[in-house]
């Protein structure tokens, strides 16, 4: 039971009250507008409710997971899960109340920290929805800041965080979003160029990119700032393990879907959008904030800070709508930086790396398989089947395996393309078995 | 027994580490060129597990929150998060569920996404619901867009502006500005309820929406809500309704019945998922059926008992955000409806509203209500500076926390001088709002006793109080 | 990494001892008893010790449970496992600085109130192993406190049990046990008198007994108190919920396998020892105590007590070895019990008794099939079946049940009896499921 | 931020559920007769689940505890409780399984529960383990009954005594009686290892077993342990080891070497399972091939990759208690011997034996070693009195408690005077060492400074020190 109060505990609290009866506090809402009926079904008790849940998950298929897109298979260390199911973690609220918060706010400084970190920048937000809605806000502050009203997508963005930039901004119809194709998978630099104007707030690069392609960063970052464009990178936050940080090739802002570090695929969310910005722009980033000072004592202490940009206190002229975020994830993303350090993230990072080449080159090696770009790659890459990949993906599902993304979800010309996903979970016989399965469409 | 913890990063020693990996068969420099390589490792802390386990503990020990302390934060609706819906969540089948995979292998998930909107359907009377949106904010963001996108299918382009009532929650405006509409502000008379007259004034070809809370930030009933949506629907616009504090209607009353149009619910409220300590949330967007096809994809169908999600929806407004929502919380929520019926859900909004009234009551003496009549799930109540020697909201609420209590959210909604906001929640047992109600008579008493005491709180925290004004003056926001 | 020193950390720490080297710590230990060589397999990293867990676990079959025999599948609450699991709990050792302890110990005190209340006790201690080291405590204490050295077991006790109080006194010879024969399935009252005299320390009264049968427990107490001997009851503690309590019924001590409250099967551990007892006896219980006090400024607070009975203080002349207990396991069952209430504790024995006597009636209905005994039970009974009840117990189990427990496991003259148990969380559908299955064996 | 709590019965509300059931088609009544029905409820808390969360979390919050404290008792071997054990032991695969169900069913768990007794048979060099003993006294009763069957078996029914050291822990001699034999108490020297004249002129054809703790309680490795295995077996005695500290062995030697017949492990010390406020453990018995006939049933089995439980198992003592043992325990325990190789093993034992003597030497001067030479996983230190204003070493523990650190074992082994039993464990940082140390130095000063501060510490703590006379002399130890 949810509710506590007994009939006892009603009948005395209208009396303290002073009023009759429960209808007396509902009297506001006139009784035409009160529902006389719900079709609902019947309470299940906690044991029922379990059993009808168990039911539900299993009828999910269990499968080894090479589909990535935007969410990845990684490992969850048990401490991570022991730690954010706290009680002091799990129930408390937005700390509003800072010093009865400062566990809340003490991790979301280090989260903070440790995005800063990873992505090489100076200031970083205590987290977004997700992944999508971060390159959203990012490119939203670019505008503000520069004044400019263009962002360059690069078609290497992943196709469903151009379609949320879209919705974003496509009610406003600012700033205008303007897609450079890129049929090597790239970016290329000329390409991007040809479209720098001074109207041009940012250029968004993506590395490795939604193809698992790596982008020549560097360059088109120092191209993009000459045109006085900024440059937002979106960065997969595991592969910075052993990937160039972009605040070290030259980015503006990061952004980042989170979900792989600490969180699990949950058919979607909950996720995390990571954001991070050199200290000129951090003024104008989203969302909370949280900053260390000190008390009255003068003990350090930490607070949510700069609310001047919220919509609580500047309403319509916030810097954006957020309010609630995704804490929990980012401390679940916190505590499994602390667990991994510089050399525990390389090594995942490399295990990713390892394991995506090596089934990139033992699937490419099957006739009629090919990869379908050239150039370097994180642990993504497309494969391109001898037929279409929605076939192979339904051959592999009966093997146990979510063998990738078929791309023809998103661009209807690539029907034989495969987006595989390999991560540090994937093991040497699921790989095999992979291969293997791959062997049945050779021509 | 914790007063304070150094940061992570500052116990870390080089070598430590809290996690290993199998070894790769070769290193990074064998697949990927030099130039692509990160030169410098980054700054995180490296520790064992036992100093990780230890170091999180006992941050956590550092912060009040529902399961140690009453947690009356108004418009938060802090009820009692049923640890059954947490292991909902986590099994395995729907935790490991990639969001790409094929819908045969994911129609347990899908089930519970297409159940769950029905459920909501029913207890709001509307439509359709999406569950895509993150939080209430990108609920409201949702809804805007959807209303932007039925007056341009009309062909009507000339709609700007969204009203919102005065006492709306910040989020509101700043989510109609976000959609590209200008925002004006409608006043509350004195009763705490939009003013009709302000609001006929300011409708017109221009309006597009009109949004409010309901109940409103005050915890009151829009009594007028029906002629605001004939109003609203007379000069060609939407009504949405800030569903946020649906907790004092579950189970009550079906706000399609009201006139609304588009509203927005906040799952990590009203449905009992935990905050997590600012989030994850979810805020479902349901409309009126005419408004059905503007709703973001991936839409969830149901064809012959099969699950399926469509993502090819002509009118839609699109993606708000990638894949289908943050189905771990909304797997928390389909648990917590479950274990109710009808008369159970009813039980949820009337011993809520028993809870406020009763807070309401046994200090309205001391600190008097914005509104002097019954509330519904919430009340404000005012602190009297003058009658206080001179204290104000905030040091009640830091006194408080000495007290053992969460503080109320203060100086909010923002028409309110010197509000107390105070939502305590079905799940809150009479002995605990009676607790609650001594602790704030007796910083009453202490305001004229010992005014210093309760001026410098908190006194019994890990810290004393902060320095906001030294934060957002230097901030220093990572440990760089 | 468990360890946490690093290379430097050790050669920093060695200085400061004033060694050379960690072979100057160890010269204590002669070097021919070290160890050269241990054959280890490679070490698993986490991702790979779950991995491994994981194919192991899936080497289990999932069954719907019917097996009882000291062991229920009950259904445990998340809030138990939630709370549980919390470090504080978890993590924590046995309470020797009261101090810093008061969690625990409250807890305790909490579970010894719940315990009692239970079984109608005055006294219960902290825990003991399981159920049958709990029989062979309060066996063990009822020969101290009467002198006499004679036990009578019933044959209705579980036969396991009856196992362990022969290891645990076979050795010292005392107190000498002496089974008596139920043929019905319950202790006869005249046969057990036959064979009280001034010997006997202690009658043991099993009610529900091993084959789910309720004894005539009062009657039986008022026999045995009229031979000056004492009544040790064994009683299941969810039974409790809807049967006499045995304080009222006339025990002396009252023992119970506590697994059912909150714990899962396990596979047989750690499972949890009740013992209580009227407060005549208080002092002669083995096992950690909590008892309620003051501190230095009056408040109240809790502390292990009447320590003089315990090995650390008594050594060989203590009451019994134990020292470790089942602390986390009580927990669980005081969680649990604070859940229920008393009516929920109603509530949950009504489905059992209620859901067992259904399928007894309708497994009794098949032809072959019958109830192996007459006399009222919670919720377990005998089915008899026409072929060995190994047979249906393997054919059930290809349809996901587990059947029961062949008492030919037992008792040789046995081998057509099957127990079976069924819990408040067996459904209508596996119910169901296991009568249509009976009717396979139909002659 | 919490200092105490009510009892939950105190908390009780007639008519509060914290869960509820579906009904039953019919009540008791129905199906029992009168009399058996239970006529008064049990007087247990009513309480909704929102109020049994926040009892048990704050209760929780009372608590010291490894996640949250340096725990340096001696003879537990604190150490940390990786979090990857407990998820193994949670998989509902394992948690689900019924004791009775048939192997077939159970393959999973048998598999673990050979593998683990190989894993200890190798680590310890005996030819066979049990794993039924629920805890360490446990595996003692088991080991003693064993050695009784085998004197009993070759028809030697005059051995009645066991000899034990002096520095034994209470439940050697405590197990020895409840198997029936004498004890007769061998005393240590100054060094701290047993006097093995004294020994010599204990044993004799009436000695069944000695037992010996390796190393001892006081730290201390029994140089001599090949002449005591000698001289025991010279006898026709056997030689148990008691292995609960096992840490300071780990990886680096095998106690069959030192000719011990029997020895019993603590799982929830040595092998990480995590001790639950007092329980549940896990005493596995290991012994040499010639006693592996006498061990308790049932025993696991292994034949062609196929996993059996023997239960007829002619010369065995029989059943230790119900079921296979503490199966929950035990799975830990092996995840956490898998996420070892042998030199991960060994430098367990190394990192103890260093943390050990690193407290032993930075402190001794202040706290003077019981035996001043190197210890291995445990050193035992002495307050003396006469340099600190008359303070003992329960004033010294209950000072540390404010400083932030557990005590200490204190009063144990019985044969040092004062005594202060610290095991820091491997899985302590320096840093942590460092500040134990620096507390305690710092209380050797308030010791003179401020000598009433320490005898009536605990200041800081949820309650003061605590009356334990007046708790025994009237014992309240259930609310009735
Ligand atoms: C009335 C009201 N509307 C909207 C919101 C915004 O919801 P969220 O924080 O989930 O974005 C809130 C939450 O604080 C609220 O109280
Ligand atoms: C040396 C020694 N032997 C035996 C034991 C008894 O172990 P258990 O508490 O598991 O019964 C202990 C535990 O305190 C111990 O330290």
């Amino acid at each position: 039971m949810y509710s506590s109060h007994t009939a006892t505990d009603r009948e005395e609290m209208l009396r303290a009250i002073g009023v009759a009866s429960l209808d007396d506090l509902l009297a506001q809402i006139p009784g035409d507008l009160r529902a006389a009926h719900f079709e609902w079904p019947p309470a299940l008790s906690e044991p029922e409710l379990m059993a009808h849940a168990h039911a539900l998950a299993a009828r999910n298929q269990p499968l080894a997971c090479f589909a990535g897109a935007g969410a990845q298979d990684h490992f969850v260390p048990a401490a991570v899960k022991a730690l954010i199911r706290r009680g002091e973690f799990l129930t408390a609220y937005t700390p509003y109340q800072a010093e009865a918060s400062q566990g809340t706010l003490q991790a979301i400084y280090e989260f903070q920290s440790s995005i800063c970190a990873l992505y090489g920048m100076d200031a970083a937000n205590a987290s977004l929805y997700d992944g999508a809605t971060a390159l959203a806000e990012a490119v939203s502050a670019a505008a503000r800041i520069t004044g400019r009203n263009k962002i360059l997508l690069p078609e290497s963005l992943h196709p469903e965080w151009r379609e949320v930039l879209k919705t974003y901004f496509g009610a406003k119809g600012e700033p205008v979003l303007e897609t450079i194709s890129c049929p090597t998978g790239r970016l290329d630099v000329s390409a991007m160029e040809a479209r720098l104007d001074e109207t041009v707030a940012a250029v968004v690069v993506a590395t490795p990119n939604f193809f698992g392609l790596l982008e020549d960063a560097p360059v088109l970052a120092e191209r993009a700032h000459g045109r006085g464009a900024l440059v937002v990178a979106v960065a997969d936050p595991v592969s910075l393990g052993v990937l160039e940080a972009p605040g070290h090739w030259g980015a503006d802002f990061a952004v980042g879907e989170g979900q792989g570090l600490g969180n699990p695929l949950n058919y979607g969310g909950p996720y995390l959008g990571l954001l991070a910005c050199r200290k000129a722009h951090m003024r104008h980033i989203p969302g909370r904030i949280c900053g260390l000072t000190t008390d009255a004592d003068g003990r350090r202490g930490f607070v949510l800070t700069l609310q001047a940009r919220e919509q609580h206190i500047r309403r319509e002229r916030a810097a954006s709508n957020i309010c609630s975020n995704e804490a929990l994830c980012a401390l679940a993303a916190t505590i499994h930086l602390a667990l991994l350090g510089p050399a525990g993230l390389k090594e995942m990072a490399e295990l990713c790396l390892d394991k995506a080449h090596r089934l990139a080159e033992q699937a490419a090696a099957v006739p009629g398989f090919r990869l379908c770009f050239d150039g370097p790659f994180f642990n993504e890459f497309v494969l391109e089947c001898p037929v279409p990949a929605e076939r192979v993906r339904r051959a592999l599902l009966k093997r146990g395996l979510l063998a990738g993304v078929p791309l023809g979800r998103y661009v209807t010309t690539r029907k034989h393309s495969l987006l595989v996903c390999v991560t540090e979970q994937r093991t040497e016989e699921e790989c095999e078995r992979f291969v293997a399965a791959l062997g049945d469409f050779a021509p | 027994m914790t007063s304070s913890e150094k940061l992570s990063i500052e116990k870390s020693v080089p070598g430590r580490r809290g996690i290993w990996f199998a070894k790769a068969s070769r290193p990074a420099a064998d697949w990927l060129p030099h130039h692509v390589l990160r030169r410098v490792p980054p700054r995180l802390p490296e520790m064992a597990e036992s100093e990780v386990v230890r170091h999180y503990t006992r941050l956590s020990q550092l912060n009040y929150c529902l399961d140690t302390h009453f947690y009356p934060l108004g418009s938060c609706t802090m009820k009692h998060n049923p640890r059954a819906n947490e292991e909902v969540a986590a099994l395995e089948g729907f935790a490991a569920a990639h969001p790409c995979a094929p819908e045969t292998a994911v129609q347990g998930t899908l089930e519970v996404l297409f159940r769950l909107e029905r459920l909501l359907c029913e207890l709001t009377g509307l439509a359709a619901f999406t569950l895509q949106p993150a939080a209430g904010a990108h609920g409201e963001f949702t809804g805007i867009l959807v209303a932007a996108a039925f007056h341009r299918a009309r062909g009507d382009r000339k709609r700007k502006e969204i009203l919102v009532a005065d006492s709306s929650h910040g989020t509101n405006p700043a989510s109609a500005a976000l959609g590209g509409f200008a925002v004006r502000t409608v006043a509350s008379r004195a009763d705490g309820r939009l003013d009709l007259d302000a609001l006929r004034m300011a409708l017109g070809p221009q309006t597009a929406m009109v949004m409010l809370t309901v109940p409103n930030t005050l915890g009151l009933f829009e009594r007028q809500i029906r002629e605001i949506a004939e109003a609203t629907h007379a000069v060609g616009a939407l009504l949405y309704m800030d569903g946020a504090n649906f907790n004092a209607l579950m189970g009550l009353a079906k706000p399609a019945d009201f006139g609304v149009d588009i509203l927005h619910l906040n799952l990590h409220k009203s449905f009992s998922t935990p905050h997590g300590g600012g989030g994850p949330g979810s805020g479902p967007v349901g409309v009126q059926a005419r408004l059905a096809k503007f709703l973001p994809v991936p839409r969830v169908v149901e064809k012959n008992g099969r699950f399926k999600l469509q993502t090819r929806c002509p009118g839609s407004i699109g993606r708000m955000r990638s894949f289908a929502g943050n189905v771990g919380v909304i797997l928390k929520a389909y648990a917590y409806l479950r274990g109710h019926d009808a008369l159970r859900l009813r039980s949820v909004a009337e011993n809520a509203i028993l809870n406020a009234n009763y807070v309401r009551a046994r200090l309205k003496d001391l600190y008097p209500a914005a509104v002097d009549e019954p509330c519904l799930h919430e009340c404000v109540l005012r602190t009297e500076p003058e009658k206080m020697n001179g204290l104000k909201t905030l040091d009640v609420a830091k006194r408080l926390l000495d007290h053992g209590f969460h503080a109320p959210t203060i100086y909010f909604p923002l028409i309110v001088h010197e509000a107390l906001m105070i939502e305590p929640t079905e799940t809150e047992t009479r002995e605990t709002l009676e607790a609650f109600v001594s602790a704030l008579r007796a910083i009453h008493a202490e305001a004229l006793s010992d005014p210093e005491k309760v001026k410098t709180a908190p006194h019994d925290l890990p810290v004393r109080r902060l320095d906001e004004l030294a934060a957002a003056r230097n901030p220093n926001v990572a440990w760089g």
